[in-house]
């Protein structure tokens, strides 16, 4: 588990106009490791997950996958690279059918060069692979329905499923379990945890009990810096953590 | 061109931006807040000119035809906005440019069944039908004066009302997130009418002002349309602002652009366009 | 499957196609002495269906409105006055590719230019480059002005010497337009139910989530944009040869205005939707005008009446006709809700 | 005027495809007449003039033509040169008219001459002033009723010298009408011996013209020629006034600057010189008898618009009254339209080879609302045609 980190950044920090967002974060993810980021709304996950996927450049700092610099690269260029990353709000085809929707991220990462949308081959190829994505995600009975017809909970599974598409090395999922009911939870919590074989996954979630079953290392950011990051026990037991994140009602009992 | 002439100039441009100004600022207002493309704003723009022209016929007095003409341009609003754009909200653009793409087909030619075909003009009236000596050969009507003060005080309104009254807070947070405005229990529909009813009495009223100044036509609006939209889209779609120096540029520009390149004088406005569009995707102040 | 429609689209089409093509043969019965103008208003018909097919490549699939199309088809029609000798008829083995090839290289340049503006300000700029080719045309020496200019002879098709079609027979030249107008047609629907076709439904769909997957999407709708512009400018040079007469009124923001027209009343999105629409456009046209003086009223009115009621037009009506539509309630908001007016809602975003 | 749409829609339906029309005796059936004219856009008032002085002229033949009644068939050519081939086609094969009478727009002549020469229909132009028409575009089977751009503004050219102006600025329209005319005006001027010495072109439609107000100031000339006509017209002259410019340079023009529009100048045309084939004040007979009639058929005196509607008529029919209702027979019909020679209320008209009217050509000065005749400006000019081959 101690190879060289698959993602690493340094300094990485953005401001908007006076506010700082992400203030000097400095975290790495190893590879085949789920790594969860943990804080309080307006900590400044949701700003970093955007710093990592390209979607906006760092203030300053750097941004290291597989050792390589990668922060101003665009949206474009990082997905090509390898991560792919979901949407704390749903975002994908509505007027596409579930299985067009996985098709669609599927194509482009299986040499997606526009010269190969002629051979019958490689459509089938793609039609497979969607399809093997629709199956791991529980929603092959859906393949033919307009995206748009489908429930939240199925949208956001979708959403994984497009990702899971992609084949990418690291995934960057955003509250993917947000708004679901117990039951979508438990089976997302598993899916994602049959996922590390072959996966490295950062994952943006406030459901305190499922991030602490999943989670191999946690990094714990509060009001843009991180207060602690390391193995999931070693995070359940610090008292930074308690303090600043439970500490609030553990006073309030006692006050 | 020697100073004297390069005042006149300036003069001139001065004058037309701020026409245009008064026309713009309605459709930059209607498109920024209810996002809403209205191509029949230039046939608006011609039934004012027309309404004026007739009410001063038959009354005699140019004021006194403002003064009546203004509220017709209204009800038109509020009808024209009752009537057809009531679905267009959630629309997609296409679907407003088709529909005030009709819009226009019909309202010239109610104007032709009206008013007919002839060419008519409005006498300038009483108080400012005086001019200016500029130059030893060139005067300067003072109603062009007048006009530009016009637009002046309307610019000044207009910047208050957006910028220090209740209204105004409601249409710049509309002009950012209607349905946030929504939320917070402001009846979206009336201001929408309102706005849009604002909007057309603009455009109305600035062919009404104008009417002294140009030939009253059929099919007039159409060309100040087009210049319209250039004017909006560089100054930056939705901001007051934008219209206001976005229509003093293109003034200068239909201005001094015929008398330093006459060759491209019909393309200048376009030219700028493409050239705000490429550094600032989003016009000067949007 | 968002290309794929009931079988009774298919019948319809072709049953329209071959009452159009046998028209030479029932048409006289019908028409008498007038069946000759019937056939020229036939072939105009199936050359701005053509035009109208090549926008709704843009406006229906790839979900960018442009206002500015009518620059192509005018390109169309002046490279053929430009390019056909005086005192002879040109030859369409090179007419038609040099047409084509003009016409991408200029939707190349203005696409490069247009295709990163979104929304109204697509919308403008397609406007203000159709506006600059028409001022430029209307004022340049060459181009004979706002009088237009006139084509002498019909482009010619021979194979060697011997003259393998008759241009000036009107028939001939109808088959021609029809021929162009199906091959038009074949290669959209190829086109839209490719792999190609499935990214720019994904790109009208949702933009912003095709770049977080890696797609450029400015490329394909470049390539979309040049597409549509070529079938356009191949369109106006028809135009053009019908009548041996190029005009800068054929680039003016009205005849884009006509042709968008021509996409509501036939209905976007579905490739054959505007070939209905162009028809309809047309006849509707002849009908107002014998009508009445006050025309511009009725065409107006319709075109209102065809955004408010019938947001699908006549392509609509086929593929999920009114009494079907309890059934398939989807079909309604998918127009009410499509993804482009997300954009709007938030057109203050970026 | 709804007669007319009544009997235009019956007409239209039928020949339409109701019934199959084989080749009728060509006495009983009306004369066909297809009008295509403005009548929506900035050019309306051209189109309805022409047309009412083309139903007067045939009224007062008691509605008739060589013998027959008359039918019209109105299509609104909207200015639209690209529309023109089309619309010109729906007339000639579509309601098979036996006369094509417009347009008013150069560029709708253009595309008219187009299928004029296609289908061989005869057509007559009661406006359009392209000098091609009746040039290198002349064909047997194309008339003329009204002018050539050239033939306004070439008289203008000699009466500027003959004033005592030497140096001219020109200003009109960016377009071919706006070109040809300022063309022929520099042509004479220059001859003569004196300068233009800026051309100044507007962006079309364009009517803000305050910036090159001021630059004519800028550069004082003697006289400035213009071309502009309908709205066009008006507004440069009122702005022209405006400016002071009135009583210090001289503005001379071809009579389109203020035709027809005198009553929208409200006095800022007073004092503008113009030449123009026609003046509504030319005292000769026939023109009282005509300013009568129309006047009182139409409630407004008539302009030079109207009165080539009017000659049209007339010249139908001479030519129709000589063939005696004879429309099948084109080279006779033709012999006879060329062969017409009219006393027309703009005086004596006859056509040229290539059957261009041969007039005299008046220069005017708007006097209380009044063109009031000065002189004449060229007595009888013929238009060079030395490119028409007919």
């Amino acid at each position: 588990m101690s190879q060289e980190p698959i993602l690493a950044t340094h300094g990485l920090t953005r401001r908007f106009g006076g506010l700082v967002a992400v203030n000097d974060v400095g975290f790495d993810v190893r590879p085949n490791e789920i790594h969860a980021v943990l804080g309080p709304n307006g900590a400044g996950k949701s700003t970093l997950i955007n710093l990592l996927s390209g979607e906006l450049p760092p203030s300053e700092g750097q941004v290291l996958f597989h050792g390589k610099p990668i922060q101003g690269k665009s949206v474009r260029q990082i997905a090509r690279m390898g991560i792919g990353r979901s949407h704390q709000k749903t975002n994908i085809f509505p007027r596409l059918t579930c299985l067009q929707n996985c098709e669609l991220a599927a194509r482009i990462h299986m040499g997606g060069v526009l010269g190969s949308w002629r051979s019958r081959a490689r459509a089938r190829e793609v039609t497979e692979r969607a399809r093997e994505v629709l199956a791991t995600c529980q929603l092959t009975p859906r393949a033919d329905t307009r995206a748009a017809d489908m429930s939240y909970g199925e949208q956001r599974q979708l959403q994984i499923a497009m990702v899971l598409a992609t084949a990418p090395t690291l995934m960057l999922l955003d509250e993917p379990m947000a708004g679901m009911g117990r039951e979508e939870t438990v089976q997302v919590t598993d899916l994602l945890e049959s996922l590390t074989d072959r996966y490295t996954l950062v994952l943006i979630e406030h459901d305190m009990d499922s991030v602490f079953r999943l989670a191999d290392r946690i990094t714990v950011m509060v009001d843009g810096c991180v207060l602690e990051s390391g193995p999931t026990d070693q995070i359940r037991r610090s008292e930074k953590v308690r303090d600043v994140y439970l500490g609030r009602h553990h006073e309030e009992a006692t006050a | 061109m020697d100073l004297a002439f390069f005042g006149v100039q300036l003069l001139n441009g001065l004058q037309y931006g701020l026409l245009l100004f008064l026309i713009a600022s309605g459709l930059t207002l209607i498109f920024g807040i209810m996002g809403i493309i209205n191509l029949a704003h230039g046939a608006m723009y011609m039934i004012g000119a027309y309404l004026v022209w007739d009410l001063t016929m038959r009354l005699g007095n140019f004021w006194l035809a403002i003064v009546i003409a203004i509220p017709i341009a209204v009800a038109l609003g509020l009808i024209i906005e009752r009537l057809f754009l009531d679905t267009l909200y959630k629309r997609d653009h296409l679907y407003q440019v088709l529909l005030t793409f009709g819009l226009i087909l019909v309202i010239n030619e109610a104007q032709r069944i009206i008013w007919g075909g002839d060419v008519h003009s409005v006498a300038i009236p009483a108080p400012f039908d005086a001019s200016l000596q500029l130059t030893d050969n060139l005067q300067y009507s003072v109603y062009r004066l007048f006009v530009m003060g016009v637009c002046l005080a309307l610019a000044g309104g207009i910047y208050w009302v957006i910028r220090h009254t209740r209204l105004g807070i409601i249409i710049r947070a509309g002009a950012v997130n209607r349905d946030m405005v929504e939320g917070l229990g402001i009846n979206v529909r009336t201001l929408f009418t309102l706005i849009f009813s604002v909007g057309v009495a603009l455009a109305a009223f600035a062919g009404m002002i104008a009417a002294p100044l140009t030939s009253i036509t059929p099919g007039m609006g159409d060309s100040i349309l087009i210049t319209c939209f250039v004017v909006v889209v560089i100054g930056g779609i939705g901001s007051i602002k934008g219209a206001f120096w976005g229509a003093i540029l293109i003034g200068m520009a239909e201005t001094f652009g015929p008398v330093l390149i006459p060759s491209l004088a019909s393309m200048v406005i376009y030219l700028i366009m493409a050239a705000v569009l490429l550094v600032k995707p989003r016009g000067l102040f949007a | 499957m968002l290309h794929r429609y009931p079988k009774r689209v298919a019948f319809i089409m072709l049953a329209l196609l071959a009452i159009v093509a046998f028209y030479p043969l029932w048409g006289p019965a019908v028409f008498g002495d007038q069946s000759e103008f019937i056939l020229e208003k036939l072939t105009l018909m199936v050359i701005l269906a053509l035009f109208a097919m090549s926008l709704d490549l843009l406006v229906g699939i790839v979900g960018l409105v442009s206002l500015g199309h009518a620059l192509f088809f005018g390109l169309g029609a002046y490279t053929l006055a430009l390019a056909s000798p005086d005192f002879s008829p040109a030859s369409l083995w090179w007419m038609l590719p040099l047409v084509m090839l003009v016409a991408a290289v200029a939707a190349l340049v203005v696409g490069v230019l247009v295709i990163r503006t979104k929304g109204i300000f697509f919308i403008m700029t397609t406007l203000a480059f159709g506006q600059m080719l028409y001022y430029l045309v209307s004022t340049s020496p060459f181009t004979g002005g706002t009088d237009g200019v006139f084509i002498m002879f019909r482009p010619s098709v021979t194979l060697g010497e011997t003259p393998l079609l008759d241009m000036s027979d009107p028939h001939t030249f109808f088959y021609l337009c029809l021929v162009l107008l199906v091959i038009g047609f074949l290669f959209l629907r190829w086109l839209t139910r490719s792999y190609y076709g499935q990214v720019l439904d994904g790109i009208h769909d949702n933009e912003h989530r095709m770049q977080a997957l890696g797609y450029a999407t400015h490329g394909y709708k470049l390539i979309a944009f040049v597409i549509s512009g070529v079938l356009a400018a191949i369109a106006g040079m028809l135009a053009a040869m019908q009548y041996g007469f190029a005009n800068p009124a054929q680039l003016g923001w009205h005849t884009s205005g006509e042709v968008l027209m021509m996409l509501i009343l036939g209905g976007m999105g579905t490739i054959f939707g505007p070939i209905l629409g162009a028809f309809a456009y047309e006849i509707l046209l002849f009908v107002y005008e014998h009508l009445t003086m006050h025309w511009p009223i009725l065409m107006g009115l319709t075109i209102i009446v065809a955004v408010l009621v019938l947001p699908r037009g006549i392509a609509g009506l086929i593929i999920a006709p009114p009494w079907q539509r309890k059934k398939t309630p989807a079909v309604e908001d998918e127009v009410a809700a499509s993804p482009s007016v997300r954009s709007t809602t938030q057109h203050k975003e970026g | 005027m709804n007669n007319t749409f009544k009997k235009t829609i019956l007409a239209s339906l039928v020949s339409a495809g109701m019934m199959t029309s084989g080749l009728a005796a060509a006495d009983e059936h009306p004369v066909k007449l297809g009008l295509m004219l403005p009548y929506s856009g900035t050019y309306t008032a051209l189109g309805e003039a022409i047309t009412n002085g083309l139903k007067l002229a045939i009224e007062q033949n008691d509605g008739q033509l060589g013998g027959r009644d008359v039918e019209y068939v109105q299509l609104d050519s909207e200015a639209n040169p690209s529309k023109a081939p089309q619309n010109m086609s729906r007339l000639v094969k579509g309601d098979n008219v036996d006369f094509v009478i417009g347009p008013v727009h150069s560029g709708v002549a253009m595309g008219m001459l187009r299928v004029a020469k296609q289908s061989g229909a005869i057509t007559i132009i009661p406006n359009a002033g392209l000098g091609a028409a009746t040039n290198q575009l002349c064909m047997p089977n194309v008339f003329r009723t009204s002018f050539s751009m050239w033939q306004n503004s070439y008289p203008m050219g000699k009466v500027a010298y003959d004033q005592g102006h030497r140096e001219v600025v020109t200003i009109t329209w960016d377009y071919a009408g706006g070109k040809e005319d300022v063309a022929g005006f520099k042509e004479a001027f220059e001859a003569e011996g004196g300068e233009v010495v800026e051309e100044i072109f507007v962006p079309f439609p364009s009517t803000e013209f305050q910036s090159y107000l001021t630059q004519i100031a800028s550069i004082d000339p003697d006289a400035v020629y213009t071309f502009f006509a309908g709205g066009g017209g008006v507004s440069f002259v009122r702005d022209y006034a405006a400016a002071g410019l009135k009583d210090s340079i001289p503005l001379l023009g071809s009579g389109f600057l203020t035709e027809g529009n005198v009553a929208a100048l409200d006095g800022a045309g007073e004092g503008v010189q113009t030449t123009l084939h026609y003046a509504e004040t030319l005292d000769n007979e026939q023109n009282q008898a005509f300013v009568e009639a129309y006047q009182e058929a139409y409630g407004k005196a008539p302009d030079t618009y109207a009165v080539q509607g009017y000659d049209t008529g007339a010249m139908l029919v001479q030519a129709l009254d000589k063939v005696d209702g004879n429309t099948e027979d084109k080279e006779a019909l033709i012999e006879a339209l060329a062969s017409v020679e009219l006393q027309s209320p703009r005086g004596p008209m006859s056509f040229s080879e290539s059957h261009h009217p041969i007039q005299n050509v008046y220069l005017r000065e708007i006097q209380d609302g009044k063109h009031e005749v000065v002189g004449v400006a060229a007595e009888q000019l013929e238009v060079p045609d030395d490119a028409c081959k007919m």
